[in-house]
């Protein structure tokens, strides 16, 4: 790795040189194709991305101009980003599953007059908005496969523009010159890349990224976790996402690493097998649904085997941490843990693919500590990051040896990090984004005067780590009466981490103190009803029994310990809490089709409820509207008990953010 | 469970087909060569060697030349002894023909005369199917034999009528012979085992490895896609006589050293077939645990009753051990009809999968 | 794409006919006296009662029955008979109507044996399994590759085909047709046994096909809704007759036709 | 020239010169031929009904009259004076270890290796083969015994004829072999004709589905023919037996009874029959007056060699169905 070297470069396409004169033969690019992995050596990319911007070039594609990338993660696809910039054009990445109205509203915002496409349907997509993106001139494809009988006059493949580009280069030998001298054109000031941020809150907006700052953030982050030209990386989350150009792309780019594309969505996971990659993102779902699969697939084993495999699961969790993190551990520790490594831990890591891979970041919500324990116990180096889109990804990260699974690690270098009264999470980064795309208000909104990048996270600084945490949208958090931070979800994640329980509706805004409404998880309570012969007729039922509230009282004591700790949520511990009757459900309007809690219309919905919570009652009334599976409405109605919970002292140091 | 394939990807096709494309297995195999070519001369006893040892490589190149043909073209064939009994006559005639070219010349070249024998009575095979085929080849088996036996010709007019070896060299080794020794012989025998083998992976895993199967599998549909029917029934013989005869000349030159009329009857036949089917139809890895099972049983079973310290008469223990070989053999079609082969891949597979189930 | 054998027949010109054939097992009439053409780069359809011949007519085209009368010209040649071996080096491929796969044989295996015709080297490069042999392995596994790439089976390209669900081996039957680069394909009863979502990704592949490589085809099919999306011309048999020839629409119009099928529960 | 002569002309005129010699040399390959035919009827009683090809036939011929002349040997010992009682006693003991083995035959063999490949129940007959051979030898000993023919009253002693200007000797015992024969395969053609069990039998030998639809038991089927077989290999034990002696050389016969079968066609009863005497005076013919000029011993394949010269015309066999090819 040269991170100095890179320094000098201040664009992608300088770095991309610099690769094939550093690291020529090794791999840049791998794609499963036809069978096997096909491979390109950073000479050969720069050859066939060079040839491929002359051809873009003589289609027309001009410095500054805008082109959209669309598909999925393939060879072809990096290319034309690095095309583009190789010009001065700006790529505009979208999302392959995005629908026709996300697609025509990013396109035309950008003001695209071309598109670089994985294949017939998204040709197709485009076509199908057509009228509304005036300026979309050409567009160039990967697969021509079903497209013979197109109109060719706007349409034309990859392979022929490159094709194109080689003629040119080979016939006029000032092209080369010229295509050199337009690579050293290039600042670093100039956009590299215009990220449009998935539109979760309110329409999505194109994040301004520029070449010289990406490689800055990416050149720290690379050293930070000793990446080089060794490691592999598999590119297999969506190209439009910050994280894959930020991990994949341009940590790539900077450490000359070589990224493998998956032949397709059903074979992502076997392609990972073979691949084998050293350096690993996957956010906290993906994880969690590897994790159940693990574990059904070990229901199916045979007797011993399973007893086998749940024992040294089981001391994974006693040793595997600690000796992961280096700390001292008892020789008996680490001979069992060594037996369980050559019996279950190595064979697993195997066969999810992850034996080769030294450095892993999970990010993008809150991460269960068990499921983080899981991976961490079995040897898997994992870490949490925290970042955003502006801050091109990296805010915060967490070094090797210093993992939490409720934090999110300290500043990452060269990165300033400021808590706002209002506890919200501010930055200054390497990074950072030149602005949004054609939109200077929001962009003024998004900063604070002193040209600090409002995240719209609230959080703190956890004493003891001096690592940060993050606790909810800033927008969500309120106070209680004593002025204490009550961020809901916060306290929603830390209860619904118990495999009890399902969902969890916090309150305390304005309030003396907190409450939480929750709903117990059927499955799992069910079972153990059956372990502990509980008899149960209905949810209801087991919802209101009070075995069921003895053990969900111990998680929220548990929770309440673990707010102790931190004298900013101190003063939130939950005080009274109830398990709600019925399921919440989306039918009923309770839950969002994404299935997140909607607080203010429960708030309604269970008022007698909530009223009882704070009025000091044992037990309260509610009779409820439900719609049943086939859609036919009727009541239910309840008597639903109220527990009290005494609550950790307050550490002395009193609350101040 | 000792699998780790993550990271191991390949790049060309000639990598991806290649015979054992996970290291692990590289390992393993060269493990096992090394043990067969230095291990076994250095720990295994001379009688050890030529009672066991050779034998199995013997038979199991007799297996691989019938599973060529009943496992991967699907033809039933009971001849096999005749056509190592070509191959031992054949070969002996070339060695007394040419007296001073290399032993190994005409025990290679043997295979060719069963080749040819082999296509002559693998004609019928282009009517004739299944069971009336077999009966068919029980022809050849029954007309050679009784040529071994009338045509004192094939063994120089021996008045004992039987092969007698003489003493060849190799490198000033003698191999062949009374004064060749029982680890020269078999190393020869191993080298030689091996090398066919993998010839015979070589084109099973090929164009014509496919046809073959294609016949097996659906010889109309084979048909229809342009495969010459006769000519890839006619090949399968020649192949699988060719690897029979070989088979069948090592046994008489680096085994028996010299040989009745009655070595190559038909029972010798059956006794390969066992081989094939218990090993696995169709599987070359399964010829050598058909001959090592169909081998090694009876020894195990003799040397047991010592174990235990009984002292059983020996036609007692022989006649048991015939009941149990044939009990033995009727179990394994039950638990695993696809042969032992197959309880290779499984247990295997379990192994790549480890610690998932499947 | 096209095999050995014959002249180059150009688009749109007759690829195959079949003059006045009859067909009879003892003294089953299967086929009498049925005359029709196959245009090169168009989806012909044959369609009709059960036990109206269709089968026995795609038998007598590859030369699995050997008709009684009648002739049949194939690139401007002409035969009383065609033998297998025949029609596949002559570039005729095909599917059955109840899959008949090499059910012993992985995917990819099935789809190289397809191969087996355009493969050269002989049998002692074969043994070395090395040089020229290799060569042409991995450069026929390459076309093989792309046909699987073609059928999105990229899952399954290790699987024994005995383990596969029936969709997907109708589906690799197509492949194994397709490997062997056709002029001339014939589908019997593609879509047999499938569900409507089957139905419809086998629809598009025999399009695709016929698009992409400009392959003529050759179908019989049950499902008159598919007939009628797919083919460009259709004959129709009853009883091994012929009882109309045409374009889709004419067909659906002629009386006969609707006889026959009312005549028949379907 | 000379060689064609012997080969084609001679053999003819010695047959004309000396037709008593002829008429001799064909009883004789009669006689063998109906041996030959009663195998091969075991054979085609197990194949048609459960498809299996049974090997083990030829054993179990052996195994029978092993255990009829064991077990009469014990009975003696055991005090059974009169030896004709102890044969009788014993031939009905020997029936009942015939039913037995059909039984366990079916409940440990067919019955878990039911839907398997034809060959894989064929080398299941192989195993049956070693164990039954094993297990005779265990029991009464490997040495060659004689048949208890006297004891089972069995005729004996020769018919001398004059015919033809010379005499033609009859054994008895061929005689009664014959004749037995003909009455078991009567007796069979009877039981398969009128009894239910043997219609069922015939049902499933045409298919499987359809004798399961009319509701018959497969196991009680195969049982039933796996004895029925048995009886016939008991039959012919004896018969043979009692012309040679009793030992696992016999095993040899139950392989002459293949090409028998191949020539008669798998599946077909008369077939068996014919095929049989077809084999059988072909033999002898063959061996008796071609044998000196190709050298003796040729009837061991000579059996192999008509029944492929028949295959190549008739690849079903003289009696089996024909095969026709679909897709």
């Amino acid at each position: 790795m040269a991170p100095n070297a890179s320094a000098a470069a201040d664009t992608f396409p300088k770095l991309l040189i610099r690769n094939a004169l550093l690291y020529g033969t090794r791999p840049a690019m791998r794609q499963k194709d036809l069978g096997i992995w096909q491979t390109w050596t950073w000479a050969e990319v720069l050859d066939i991305v060079r040839a491929y911007a002359v051809g873009l070039h003589r289609l027309g594609l001009k410095r500054g101009e805008t082109i959209a990338i669309v598909g999925a993660n393939r060879p072809k696809l990096y290319w034309s980003v690095m095309a583009a910039q190789m010009l001065g054009a700006v790529p505009v990445p979208v999302y392959a599953d995005a629908v026709a109205e996300e697609l025509s509203f990013v396109l035309a915002h950008a003001e695209v007059r071309y598109a670089a496409v994985e294949d017939q349907e998204q040709i197709d997509k485009i076509l199908s908005v057509k009228e509304r993106l005036p300026k979309l001139d050409q567009m160039v494809y990967d697969e021509e496969r079903g497209l013979r009988d197109y109109d060719h006059s706007h349409l034309r493949s990859i392979d022929d523009v490159i094709e194109d580009g080689r003629k040119a280069l080979a016939g006029d030998p000032t092209v080369a010159a010229w295509i050199d001298a337009e690579i050293a054109a290039g600042k670093g000031s100039d956009p590299s890349i215009i990220l449009y941020t998935s539109g979760t809150t309110g329409t999505s907006k194109g994040v301004v990224l520029t070449g010289e700052r990406s490689i800055k953030a990416a050149t720290d982050t690379v050293i930070f976790d000793k990446l080089n030209e060794n490691d592999v990386a598999l590119a297999y989350l969506p190209l439009a996402w910050v994280g894959d150009h930020y991990l994949n792309y341009a940590q790539g780019l900077v450490a000359g690493f070589s990224m493998a594309c998956p032949e397709n969505a059903d074979t992502a996971m076997q392609d990972l097998r073979e691949i084998g990659p050293s350096f690993y993102f996957a956010p906290p779902r993906t994880l969690e649904m590897l994790l159940t699969r693990v574990m059904i697939r070990m229901e199916d084993a045979g007797f011993l085997k399973r007893k086998m495999f749940h024992y040294f699961i089981g001391v994974a969790r006693r040793y595997g941490e600690r000796i992961l993190n280096g700390q001292q551990v008892a020789l008996t520790g680490r001979l069992l843990y060594a037996i369980g490594n050559i019996l279950v831990y190595a064979p697993l890591k195997n066969v999810l693919g992850f034996s080769r891979v030294r450095v892993a970041y999970t990010a993008g919500e809150a991460i269960g500590p068990d499921l983080f324990a899981f991976y961490r116990s079995i040897g898997l180096n994992l870490k949490q990051l925290y970042g955003q889109t502006e801050a091109f990804l990296y805010v915060t990260a967490q070094p090797d040896g210093e993992i939490y699974s409720d934090t999110v690690g300290p500043a990452c270098p060269n990165v300033d990090i400021r808590i706002a009264d209002n506890g919200e999470v501010l930055f200054k980064s390497p990074g950072m984004f030149a602005g949004y795309f054609k939109d200077d208000a929001k962009t003024a909104e998004a900063m604070t005067l002193d040209g600090y990048v409002k995240t719209g996270d609230a959080g703190f600084f956890d004493e003891k780590t001096g690592h940060l945490k993050i606790i909810d949208r800033a927008k969500d958090v309120g106070r209680l009466t004593d002025g204490t931070l009550f961020p809901p979800k916060y306290i929603e994640n830390k209860l619904k981490f118990y495999p009890n329980i399902r969902e969890v509706v916090a309150y305390g805004d304005q309030r003396d103190f907190v409450c939480v409404m929750i709903n117990i998880d059927l499955t799992a309570v069910g079972s153990w009803a059956e372990r502990n012969n509980v008899v149960y007729g209905s949810y209801q039922e087991l919802a209101g029994h009070s075995q069921v509230y003895d053990m969900v009282e111990k998680n929220v004591a548990e929770v309440n310990r673990s707010l102790a700790q931190d004298t900013v949520m101190a003063g939130a511990q939950i005080k009274r809490f109830l398990i709600l009757h019925k399921e919440l459900d989306a039918d009923d309007g309770e839950l969002t089709r994404t299935q997140k809690v909607r607080r203010g219309f429960i708030a309604d919905r269970y008022g007698a409820l909530v009223k009882a919570l704070y009025d000091g009652s044992k037990e309260a009334d509610i009779s409820t509207e439900v719609t049943f599976e086939d859609g036919r409405k009727g009541t239910i109605s309840a008597r639903v008990k109220i527990r009290d919970m005494k609550t950790e002292p307050v550490p002395a140091m009193g609350k101040a953010a | 469970m000792f699998y780790r394939e993550t990271g191991q990807f390949k790049t060309t096709y000639q990598a991806d087909q290649a015979v054992f494309p996970i290291r692990q297995d590289r390992i393993g195999i060269a493990i096992i060569l090394l043990l067969a070519f230095a291990g076994v001369p250095l720990l295994a006893s001379e009688f050890a060697i030529s009672s066991f040892f050779i034998p199995v490589l013997v038979f199991s190149l007799a297996a691989i030349g019938l599973n060529l043909l009943t496992g991967y073209t699907g033809l039933l064939s009971l001849g096999t002894g005749a056509f190592m009994g070509v191959g031992a006559y054949g070969g002996y005639k070339l060695a007394t023909w040419f007296p001073d070219v290399n032993i190994l010349i005409p025990i290679l070249a043997s295979g060719f005369v069963s080749a040819a024998v082999g296509v002559v009575f693998g004609l019928p095979s282009l009517r004739i199917k299944g069971f009336y085929l077999a009966v068919a080849t029980l022809a050849a088996q029954f007309f050679l034999s009784w040529c071994f036996v009338r045509i004192p010709w094939l063994v120089n007019y021996n008045i004992s009528g039987a092969i007698e070896v003489p003493t060849r060299t190799l490198f000033g080794i003698p191999i062949t012979g009374p004064n060749a020794t029982a680890t020269t012989r078999y190393l020869v025998t191993l080298s030689i085992v091996v090398l066919m083998t993998w010839l015979a992976s070589n084109l099973v895993r090929g164009r014509i490895g496919r046809t073959w199967m294609a016949v097996r599998d659906m010889d109309l549909a084979a048909e229809l896609i342009g495969i010459r029917l006769y000519r890839t029934k006619l090949l399968s013989f020649a192949v699988s006589s060719y690897f029979c005869g070989v088979a069948g000349a090592m046994m008489v030159f680096l085994w028996f050293g010299s040989s009745e009329a009655d070595t190559f009857s038909i029972n010798q036949s059956f006794f390969i077939l066992f081989m094939v089917i218990i090993g696995g139809l169709g599987s070359l890895v399964g010829s050598f645990f058909g001959a090592i099972f169909i081998l090694g049983t009876p020894i195990v079973l003799r040397a047991l009753p010592g174990l235990f310290g009984l002292s059983i008469p020996a036609a007692t223990v022989e006649h048991l051990t015939f009941m149990v070989l044939g009990a033995l053999i009727i179990f394994f079609l039950i638990v695993e009809p696809h042969g032992l082969a197959r309880l290779w891949q499984i247990g295997k597979q379990k192994l790549r999968v480890w610690p998932f189930p499947y | 794409m096209r095999a050995p054998g014959g002249p180059e027949v150009a688009v749109g010109d007759v690829l195959l006919s079949v003059e006045n054939v009859s067909l009879s097992f003892g003294g089953v009439k299967a086929v009498s006296d049925v005359s029709f053409d196959i245009r090169k780069g168009e989806i012909r359809a044959i369609i009709g009662p059960n036990g109206a011949g269709k089968t026995s007519m795609l038998n007598i085209i590859n030369g699995f029955y050997q008709p009684q009368q009648g002739r049949i010209m194939f690139k401007g040649e002409t035969r009383s008979k065609m033998r297998p071996h025949e029609a596949a080096d002559g570039g005729i491929a095909r599917t059955f109507q109840n899959v008949a796969l090499f059910r012993g044989m992985t995917t990819l295996d099935n789809l190289m044996a397809g191969r087996t015709l355009k493969m050269k080297k002989n049998f002692f490069w074969q043994l070395l399994r090395y040089g020229p042999a290799m060569a042409e392995e991995v450069e026929h596994r390459h076309r093989v590759e792309q046909i699987i790439d073609f059928l999105k089976i990229q899952n399954i390209r290790r699987t024994p085909v005995a383990q596969l669900p029936y969709g997907l081996q109708k589906r690799l039957e197509l492949g194994r047709a397709l490997a062997m680069e056709p002029d001339l394909l014939l589908l019997d009863e593609p879509m047999a046994g499938m569900n409507l979502e089957e139905k419809e990704d086998m629809s598009r592949f025999v399009l695709d096909v016929n698009s992409h490589f400009g392959t003529t085809i050759a179908l019989i099919e049950h499902d008159m809704g598919v007939v009628m999306d797919l083919s460009d011309r259709v004959v129709v048999l009853d009883h091994g007759i012929k009882i109309a020839d045409g374009t889709p629409d004419e067909v659906k119009g002629n009386q006969a036709v609707i006889d026959a099928y009312l005549g028949v529960a379907h | 020239m000379d060689m064609l002569y012997k080969i084609f002309l001679d053999p003819f005129v010695q047959m004309a010169s000396a037709p008593d010699l002829l008429v001799q040399t064909l009883w004789e390959g009669l006689v063998s031929g109906v041996l030959y035919a009663l195998i091969a009827l075991g054979f085609v009683l197990i194949f048609k009904a459960s498809g299996v090809f049974n090997f083990a036939q030829g054993i179990m011929v052996v195994f029978a009259a092993l255990t009829l002349v064991g077990l009469h040997a014990m009975l003696r010992d055991w005090g059974v004076s009169s030896g004709t009682a102890a044969a009788y006693l014993a031939l009905a003991l020997t029936v009942a270890v015939m039913f037995g083995l059909a039984f366990t035959i079916e409940r440990l063999v067919l019955r878990p290796l039911v839907n398997q490949p034809d060959i894989i129940l064929f080398m299941a007959t192989f195993g049956m083969t070693y164990f039954l051979i094993g297990l005779g030898e265990l029991v009464f000993g490997g040495e060659p015994k004689l048949m208890i023919a006297d004891d089972l009253h069995l005729p004996r002693g020769a018919i001398d004829v004059k015919m033809l200007g010379g005499f033609v000797s009859f054994q008895k015992i061929d005689i009664a072999a014959a004749a037995i024969a003909s009455i078991m395969v009567a007796g069979l053609a009877l039981f398969f004709q009128k009894t239910r069990i043997g219609r069922a039998l015939r049902a499933v030998a045409d298919s499987h589905k359809a004798a399961l639809s009319v509701g018959i038991s497969l196991e009680q089927i195969w049982v039933v023919v796996w004895f029925a077989a048995g009886i016939v290999a008991l039959v012919t034990g004896i018969m043979w037996g009692a012309r040679s002696n009793v030992s696992f050389a016999l095993e040899v016969i139950a392989l002459k009874a293949l090409p028998v079968l191949i020539l008669g066609g798998l599946t077909s009863i008369p077939g068996a029959i014919v095929g049989g005497l077809i084999i059988g005076i072909g033999e002898k013919l063959g061996e008796f007056y071609w044998g000196p000029l190709i050298g003796s011993g040729i009837e061991s394949w000579l059996a192999y060699v008509i029944a492929l010269l028949f295959l190549l015309f008739r690849p079903q066999g003289l009696f089996g169905e024909r095969i026709i090819e679909r897709i």
